[in-house]
């Protein structure tokens, strides 16, 4: 898997192109290392990071104990005193173990010590559902990270932001979570051999549409792409917006977007209360309420814990006809 | 085993405990073929191998005691009282399954059976069981909590604050650590920097032991001895079974992590041929013992799966309920 | 403080109110225990539980040791097994300690065993701003926990609230959390001595207006109501509604009252982004847009780690002449 | 102390350690008297009775080491070398403080000292000391880093995962367990099942120690051949400091958990009277060395008060910035 020095495409999947964008931090920056539970003798929970023990050794690709909290605080303390560490949780809903490291410290330091110490870490971790692995393996814990002051997050959606978006967080002097939706892991595409960093402040339209704005972000674009398919055979032409990262908002693309449909559908993973599609919603209400046609709407999980059945996953999850019916109701 | 032990095996005791071990390996075999025939999906943990520990434990056990268990608990279950086809049905993400299909192989419930779940958060059962046991204790039931987890989660920070909590308050909580020597694919050592683990228990004062997991009867025999002295109120123990899973972790796992050959030598050690071979030598058994316990145990199992095949989907519109109590949410 | 048995009125401070509160659910119900952090020999960090120590004895008054995940998983497990735990986490910030076995043991146990096992378990923490004590002491997360399916959430402001929402908390079969404003322990007021339960689904109004709805709850509601009685000076007559809880949101009573007024100001101690009032303002975006002569605004801390000195720890959160400004631009 | 660490003891260094205590202890006298008149604000932690301790651990470390510390942490970043106006103008919240007035009492930092803070979640500050140490090995610099922490810090997960892993991967860390027998009201007995903290972090195989942390030269002692020993890569070290606090644990405190007699009975064992009187003893002490000392201490302490009240409030248009780097959020 080794880039050649040319812009020639290669088929892989997400997954690849996540390890790629870990294998060129990791050769780029001496001071980049991978720590969390399995990555390296198992090859990485989804395994993203098999061959990278064998590559970089196992100071570099550190498995840890069973301990979240401590081993991110780890993190925390690694970036504080030079180095740039990248830190992996298997899944989001093991994050909440971690979840006092992230906020009271990594997020708070630069403030707090009054602007002396910065945490430069990068957290990675899978998040979402659709594997049938039930209530304590499957949620999306996102827009809770993006209420937080002091970190940024991320949520690559695409092969190139899998491969482009780390190594630009990696540059970033504040702690930078990454969230791999874990459908996206099996998704096929090419990524051009001289792929590389990507602004990590930008959300992109993927599709361009006049009728209405489908925002979305993660494991939800695919099924945005595939609504708007679906909305235009009826001649109705979704715009769709991936947010990319939910910390900070781009208010501009997202206000930009609305403004010109006049109509916004939010699609996110996370349960409908709370989630981050209110966030959107009321920055929406704020700054382009005069601009709409209809009140926003917006296509959540169903606010259960996820169940195992498939059926019910299924139901529980945005679905693409969930989408289309929504967008059908704020243009119909 | 000990001679002490070995004195009161009688062939009906040992029998049983073959039985069981062999009910839970078939069973956890025709799930791994259900896997691939795509029936049960989700991430499921099979403990073949293991199955000394579960059925040493759960003969030592009362009715009433409560069992808190991890990801890795159909054996639990089954041997629990569960019944295979409530568990085989959960696994087919049926309603009839013991969880309504919600839960999947790594979340068993049976209030019936006192069995309080499949915990799939390494190492969070393990509070929850210490404050089963204080409620036990504070309405004055004599009654033992027992809580299986792997040695993985000895790494967990709650792990320490449960043993700090039992120990101080003297809580009728049994630990039982199933110690197979790999958290997925972490070898202990390369977790641990003290790698016995019925040393940390001890560090907390805690009466705590280690066994040989493979030995049923040596199992049993620690279970019960230890969950005599938490139900007369001596206050906690712990357990450590040492012991070792044949199969992968889940059924993603390449197993890159360790060698064909230490699998192979630990097979050597298989509870159920080990067991067998001790009865066989000691005229315990009789010719067609085996068979018969594995006719019967298939055709438990495969009336389990008859009965999961023919099970329901739950009815979307039930989705949201039980978020609350009596209300869809 | 042994309530006579009339309708006399006491004077005392909410934090009196907590504890009646707690005596009296003690004295009702023999399962009923106390457990957490310095609630026994130190009388409680914000003095809720002095003296109940002495009353009770250290079973039901139960120090427990600096671990928060693990004495709020015994509350489960204690819940779980016939109990009616009341755990007590000192201050939010600490909670995140505890929030792996609140959410991914908690919240989702009744679902994930189909309908078998409840927890009926009560979390008490002093939340909120105010006191001078930095960025890991002050900060403002009932939002987050609001977010949780499974949990019930509640914000008492008032003393009636803190006397009567307790009891029924307590009955409630699964678990619920209370947010004690600590801006709010020295406030006084008076008390009937018949002073019981109180529901706790319901928002209520606590000053009728025309002109515009102020939503607010907890620490926020006395600024709210400062904020009505400055703008009532200037022909303004502003609603003030309360959520009182968080998790379900009383939806009944915030679109009435938006209704009404035509238009709202959410008050919000948390951070703008992402919080509570995030998602009221995306339900009145959804439930009642044609109604409204104004977007929704609202008023939150700003998005920064809670500062030490005094002037930015004010200028950080919401202040009643900040309260006034947003009613008068959105009734300008 | 041992004969040992007599031998090396002169005047001058024994001057030095009594100047460093008495220092610490008028500041914080002052902080007490500042709190009263409300020019500090929030929590305040006083360490009066503790001096020994971080007297003696700073006394043995090198400037490039590391320190970690916890909201009782005035003498810790005083002695590090932060200067007293720098703190003082901190906690008086204003824009001259060591965090900008942002921290307060707290929260004290300072890059020029490798003072790391200053952390209010307790056991907080536990990872986050192993993760620098951590990267100081991976770089190759002979650094160590020092942690301090209260006993109380011992119960949380956190301690027992970052003891783990600092033993597993031989880190460079110091850890100073500052055992004043209380967690708020809090007794000792009645947070942990085994009360010797030190024998916690032997539990993990790390070099362990307790020192009378009421005795200043025993604790340098102690200190600075652990430090030499983790210096060396011998990974990380444990030192179990027995102390007391003579006031309340914050100034919200009325101390209903313990008897004025315990007190009184600790305050015999002050350890700058137990230096002075030792030394005096030893005809070490000139007859006005102690009240030169103080003399210049409360100058020092003074000016420090003068500019802290002489400084400025951060503009509140700065409120937003340094929450990410270079921009306001
Ligand atoms: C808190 C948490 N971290 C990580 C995981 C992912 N995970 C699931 S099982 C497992 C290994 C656990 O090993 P052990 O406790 O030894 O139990 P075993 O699987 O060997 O029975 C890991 C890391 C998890 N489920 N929960
Ligand atoms: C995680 C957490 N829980 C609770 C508190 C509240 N608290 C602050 S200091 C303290 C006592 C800590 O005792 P110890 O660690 O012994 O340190 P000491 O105060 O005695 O120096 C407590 C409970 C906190 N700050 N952080
Ligand atoms: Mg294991
Ligand atoms: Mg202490």
């Amino acid at each position: 898997m080794n880039a050649a020095k040319n812009n020639e495409a290669t088929e892989l999947t997400y997954r690849d192109a996540c390890r790629e964008a870990l294998r060129d931090a990791m050769s780029r920056d001496e001071r980049v290392f991978l720590m969390g539970e399995d990555v390296g003798h198992y090859g990485g929970c989804y395994g993203v990071s098999k061959g990278l023990l064998e590559e970089f050794g196992p100071e570099r690709i550190r498995d840890t104990p069973l301990s979240e909290n401590g081993f991110t605080g780890l993190g925390v303390g690694a970036a504080l005193n030079g180095m740039r560490p990248i830190v992996e949780i298997m899944t989001v809903n093991f994050s909440l173990l971690a979840l006092d490291q992230i906020v009271n410290n990594a997020a708070l330091l630069r403030h707090m010590s009054g602007g002396q110490f910065g945490v430069p870490l990068v957290i990675r971790m899978a998040t979402g559902a659709g594997r049938q692995l039930a209530a304590q393996h499957s949620h999306s814990f996102e827009g809770l990270y993006a209420h937080i002051p002091g970190l940024k997050v991320l949520t690559p959606a695409t092969l190139e932001d899998a491969r482009g978006m780390l190594w630009t967080a990696l540059e970033d002097p504040d702690p930078v979570i990454i969230f791999e939706h874990v459908m996206l892991y099996n998704m096929m595409g090419t990524l051009s051999a001289d792929a590389g960093a990507l602004p990590i402040d930008k959300a992109a339209v993927r599709r361009e549409g006049k009728d209405v704005s489908l925002i979305t972000y993660g494991g939800s674009l695919p099924k945005a792409l595939a609504a708007a398919e679906e909305l235009s055979k009826n001649g109705v032409e979704a715009e769709v917006v991936d947010l990319r990262t939910l910390r900070p908002l781009d208010d501009e693309t997202i206000l930009a977007s609305v403004r010109k449909t006049r109509r916004a559908v939010i699609v996110d993973e996370g349960w409908r209360t709370g989630s981050l599609s209110a966030e959107i919603s009321a920055r929406i209400m704020e700054n382009a309420l005069w601009d709409l046609d209809a009140p926003v709407a917006r296509v959540c999980s169903a606010e259960i814990p996820i169940p195992y059945s498939h059926h019910l996953e299924e139901a529980a999850l945005p679905q693409t006809p969930d989408i289309v019916a929504a967008a059908r109701g704020v243009t119909g | 085993m000990t001679e002490a032990d070995k004195l009161h095996l009688n062939r009906e005791s040992l029998l049983d405990l073959l039985t069981q071990m062999i009910r839970v390996r078939r069973f956890e075999e025709k799930c791994a073929e259900l896997y691939q025939a795509e029936k049960i999906r989700g991430f499921l943990h099979l403990a073949v191998g293991e199955e000394a520990v579960c059925t040493g434990v759960m003969a030592a056990l009362a009715p009433e005691d409560a069992i808190v268990g991890t990801y890795r608990e159909h054996g639990h279950a089954l041997l629990r009282g569960v019944p295979a086809k409530d568990i085989m049905a959960e696994m087919f993400g049926k309603f009839e399954g013991c969880s309504k299909g919600r839960g999947g192989s790594m979340h068993l419930f049976c209030a019936e059976h006192r069995f309080f779940g499949g915990y799939a958060i390494v190492g969070g059962g393990l509070p929850l069981a210490a404050g089963m046991a204080l409620a036990d204790k504070m309405q004055g039931k004599p009654h033992v909590t027992v809580c299986f987890f792997g040695e993985g989660a000895a790494a967990e920070g709650v792990f320490h604050e449960t043993m700090n909590m039992a120990a101080l308050w003297k809580l009728p909580v049994l630990f039982i650590c199933e110690n197979n020597l790999y958290a997925m694919g972490t070898r202990l050592d390369l977790s641990e920097s003290e790698t016995d683990i019925h040393e940390k228990a001890q560090s907390y004062n805690m009466r705590s032991e280690k066994v040989d997991g493979m030995d049923v009867v040596a199992v049993e025999a620690a279970a019960a001895r230890l969950a005599a002295m938490v139900r007369k109120g001596d206050g906690p123990a712990f357990l450590e079974c040492r012991t070792y899973r044949f199969r992968a972790h889940s059924m993603f796992d390449p197993q890159l992590y360790r060698s064909k050959e230490e699998v192979e030598e630990w097979k050597e050690r298989d509870p159920i041929k080990r067991l067998t071979d001790w009865m066989a030598s000691a005229n315990l058994l009789h010719d067609d013992d085996v068979s018969k316990i594995e006719a019967e145990a298939d055709k438990e199992i495969a009336d389990a799966v008859a009965f999961a095949e023919a099970g329901q989907w739950e009815p979307v519109e039930h989705m949201t309920a039980d978020v609350y109590a009596g209300a869809t949410s």
